[in-house]
């Protein structure tokens, strides 16, 4: 609503270098996928062709669909989805702890910030070693407990914050109104928290989605999720270009459309409890 | 069934501070008390602590003689009207209207007849279906109002319902609560630090300070006879003129000496409390409606002031002036009608009501007592 | 050479929104002006227009004769103290209050007198060293303040700086920023929504709303022949009392009729004026001060009301009656003295002073001119 | 400040189960930690040992400082550092811009955060495409150019939500002073940021630091980060444990040293702007 016009002469340069700036970032940012793009829609052949009017084919997209693309996919789908829900219902009764009860204390919420900063290297070897005693690599469960939890100490964080946003006195209302506090945090926190639930979930499936060091270690063949299937299209065969660009495409297609129908719920979310 | 009485209550939180000490209330069935001070002075800690949102440390709290220690807000049978109307976003109005009453398990046909029953008397009907983001401030207020009456609870708490409208609003408000009182006939505790409602809207005002009670009575006798120079300078506003003063024996009377120059005779009827005191600097009270441009009896002595301000209100006139005597006096406020005819810059004489005088302790603040005179009415 | 002048300045938004619209405004060099209404009215954009921080759309501006447009901010010699006061967080008092004449490369030795004398004047002096932070409201108000002053600008513009303090310390600013206005005579631009501040602070009042400025003219006078309904009630509190009315001739005089039993003669000095609207619907407006309990003159008519509540001050009582004639008639509101006999529920009579009667347009709210009244003062 | 005990006898379970369940939360993620620095600071010979007796011993510490790990260290802090301080004008420029004005719309903001969907595989076959062509695969300079795109859409995104929490009363108060518009910026929303930029630039740090994928594909034998020394250790010469454990140990050092240090301005930052 606020423009800072009117401050004289200076104001158009600074508006057009604003501008520029702009547009270089959004350039740096978008160009290779566009040109991702424009790969996965040109026939193999022409791949390095810098001919802007070369024929578009879905060629790409068929010879995926063709090999075990499809599987990964569907593996993608179900251990980001899996990871989410099992994370989900933890992380936002410990982010409500700690968005209302002293419990645990700065030291308690630091280390859960804290394991955010490991190198997933770190945590990638243990966890092969757990898995291998209790049968877990190369299971689609284990990458859903493993992605679960990456997930957790993430999204507690988000929710602590959303929580955090949400006025304690709607629950001493819902209280003096007759319900107990776990039919407070049930009936008013809870659905009022919606937004930030959906952003903090959509947030960790596209973590778990686009994680590849643990898929890496952790699948096999018909466990391999989208990135390492990726992987493997551009090691296995010599760099078959053409598939991996529409691979790339397809992957990040879900991503793009789910995020586009929630974009109001992350920005909402991200403002973190704007609940008024 | 309904009255409320704190036995020695304090809360006292972990890092060690107290919240709220030592407060001893006894309010009656139907009664509205008004609970007034500055804010961190403990009032919305209390009202918490008689609905159960935080715990007492110590003391004893009972609703219509059953003690509430331990019993959970949901069985307290109180409803609380919050400063931020504390609506569920993300229901209609009618469903946070019915909300307490669910919880309650009243049947579906009750419950509507009551919500209707209170928007009908909240102006409200016309709202039931929209969501709280989409009401006005005075609107909201309403609603969350409307949330408390339904429940028909035996005891209204409200924490500053009011603060968050606007002058005009929370002037009606004022009035259509007071009327509310009238009807229900239900025990209300309102919270304020706005002087003007803690004046005009309950049977009794409890001023807090520093998270004890300091003083409780009906609103006209607590101004008529604060106990201490807080009370009296918080409960008005201009707030009471304080000055520095002697207190000199005069042959049978007393006189206050103020700086070097002005002496003004205590009252005959007062002499006999201030006797005791007599000889002492002593701080000296007067509230700026008791200081005059013509003196209320003909043996009033007045005293000069120059006049540093005049602050015309349209109804009324606040007179700022300094007084010109010797001695390092403060500023006096005098409250004159609308046709007061002093000028800024101006020498003039002002006689003080000096019947309405009051006498506080200079170290401690502390009323020196006196007769209480009648409140006006 | 620091007069301001707006013509027909209007300030519109990227999404066809006005924020002011065509706003003819002059104020003199040295003047004290205040923007008054409600919020959004587009007091506080005029403001930041005033200021270069935002930027005209249409029309006028001149500082000291000069055109303002596309004159950054800097260049205008105008300081603004915000409500948020707007301190720097980072910096310290007195680095707070440097940092403007910084900017203009005064030499280190001015700026430091300059800082030392404003401290003294606002008693910063022993904070000078501290971060805003650990200031509180009202010191971080003073330094905003002095922030302001130490630069010695032609124009002072006061957004809303009182409106985060509390009741009394709220009055004491009041009389220390008329006192600034008196000492340093730089013209001053107040904004508030305040009606206190409003009539006692400045010269003059411009009262806005929805972007447009409606009344402009000094308080008292605004305050006795305010130009339509909104202002009339605006202005004070408890507001002037507005109710439905039919004009009617009466020989050679005029009556007005409220509701079906009550007739009230209109005084002869008012007759010619409102001639012209005899036998229309009006809108009947009258201040509560001007209603009393006893006949103002001997001939006064009064009309019977049944009290509903009383709000006693203290200082003076507020009386809401509803009329007992016939005819659906609203409460009306009476500011009597602390005195007031009356009692809630009882029926008294009450006698208005008809010479500060208003009438107004009941369809556009616009006042029914009369020869104005000499104001009070 | 506020506890919401005193609601009968409810309260003590429920925080029995607060506690339990926040106890469960910590050792699910502290115990492979501790699990790791315990076989870090065990001879190899008893790596696999439950004994809680055993004596501890530096020695793979010691093995590990005879091998190439000091140089990947060397090679991780300067490319983390290098990656962060080149992004963060740009992220601070563009946020700032973005907060402050409406350019660029909804679509702009969404874009930046859409990019940060992207699985990094994506992204890693086009900037391996051009660096090769560039002669920038194989060195730090790549590497820092790489991180530095990576963190750019992150931070911005973070530094636009902190200087929306400033007022922009701030910027007001300096242009009335006298300053001109980037004066206000330079003299204070720049200070006054400086917890946000802090806390930003760790949290890219980490990100850089931590980073595996990018790393793989864009560093040879010189210019290997930690991640990738630590991924070598465990697949060239078999699973050499005591090693990569206490390479691990020593990869997460710094960040909790740093991070213990800048603890308050990350809590500061990430609450996005508490001036005041």
């Amino acid at each position: 609503m606020t423009d800072s016009a009117g401050q004289g002469r200076g104001s158009g340069l600074r508006l057009l270098l604003t501008h520029a700036l702009l547009i270089l970032v959004c350039l740096v940012i978008l160009l290779p996928l566009l040109w991702v793009l424009r790969v996965s829609l040109l026939p193999p052949s022409l791949s390095y062709s810098t001919d802007l009017s070369a024929p578009l084919s879905l060629v790409n997209f068929e010879s995926l669909f063709s090999g075990r693309f499809p599987r990964s996919y569907l593996n993608s789908l179900v251990v980001a989805t899996g990871s989410v829900l099992l994370a989900l219902p933890f992380a936002a009764a410990t982010g409500y702890a700690f968005a209302r009860f002293t419990t645990g204390g700065a030291v308690a919420r630091f280390s859960v910030l804290a394991t955010q900063m490991l190198p997933p290297v770190v945590i990638a070897l243990p966890i092969f070693q757990m898995f291998q005693t209790l049968d877990l690599s190369n299971t689609l469960t284990g990458l859903i407990l493993a992605y679960a939890a990456l997930n957790l100490p993430f999204l507690t964080w988000i929710l602590m914050g959303f929580f955090k946003g949400i006025p304690v006195d709607l629950e001493w209302a819902a209280m003096t109104d007759g319900a107990t506090a776990w039919g407070a945090f049930w009936r008013v926190v809870l659905p009022v928290s919606l937004p930030g639930l959906a952003a903090a979930g959509v947030l960790g499936f596209i973590l778990a989605w686009n994680e590849f060091l643990f898929a890496l270690i952790l699948s096999g063949p018909n466990t391999a999720t989208i990135p390492v299937a990726l992987a493997a299209l551009q090691t296995s065969n010599g760099i078959q270009i053409g598939d991996v660009a529409a691979g790339v495409v397809l992957a990040v297609l879900p991503l793009m459309i789910a995020s586009r129908f929630i974009q109001r719920f992350i920005v909402e979310g991200l403002t973190l409890g704007s609940v008024k | 069934m309904a009255s409320i009485e704190l036995r020695g209550v304090s809360k006292r939180y972990p890092n060690g501070l107290y919240g709220v000490r030592d407060i001893d209330l006894k309010i009656r069935d139907g009664e509205f008390v008004i609970f007034l001070g500055p804010s961190g002075c403990g009032k919305s800690t209390t009202l918490r602590l008689i609905a159960g949102l935080e715990s007492v440390t110590s003391g004893d709290l009972l609703i219509g003689d059953q003690s509430m220690v331990g019993v959970p807000p949901r069985d307290r049978d109180v409803a609380v009207v919050f400063q931020s109307y504390a609506l569920y976003p993300h229901m209609t109005v009618a469903a946070n209207m019915a909300f307490g009453l669910k919880m309650r398990k009243m049947p579906r046909r009750e419950i509507a007849t009551r919500v209707d029953r209170a928007a009908d008397l909240l102006g409200l009907s016309h709202l039931l279906t929209r969501k709280p983001a989409a009401l006005s401030g005075g609107q909201r207020q309403r609603v969350a109002l409307g949330r408390a009456i339904v429940r028909e609870p035996k005891v209204f708490l409200f924490d500053e319902p009011l603060s968050n409208l606007d002058a005009q609003l929370r002037a009606e408000m004022r009035l259509e609560l007071v009327k509310l009182h009238r009807r229900l006939g239900r025990t209300i505790i309102h919270v304020t630090h706005d002087q003007i409602e803690a004046m005009t809207m309950g049977d009794r005002i409890c001023i807090m300070r520093e998270g004890r009670l300091i003083q409780s009575g009906p609103p006209l006798e607590v101004y008529a006879n604060p106990v201490d120079t807080f009370v009296a300078r918080f409960l008005s506003s201009p707030p009471m003129n304080l000055l520095p003063a002697h207190l000199e024996v005069d042959g049978d009377g007393l006189t206050v000496k103020l700086g070097e120059a002005i002496r003004l005779a205590v009252p005959e009827r007062h002499v006999p409390a201030y006797r005791a005191v007599a000889g002492r600097p002593v701080t000296f009270g007067l509230r700026p409606e008791d200081i005059h441009e013509q003196p209320p009896a003909p043996t009033q002595q007045g005293f000069e002031v120059q006049v540093v301000a005049l602050e015309a209100l349209g109804a009324e006139t606040n007179l700022v002036a300094q007084p010109t005597a010797s001695g390092a006096l403060p500023e006096i406020t005098a409250r004159l009608g609308r046709q007061a005819r002093a000028r800024t810059g101006e020498t003039v004489t002002l006689y003080p009501d000096l019947l309405s005088m009051h006498l506080f302790d200079p170290e401690t603040g502390a009323v020196i007592p006196r007769p209480p005179l009648d409140a006006p009415r």
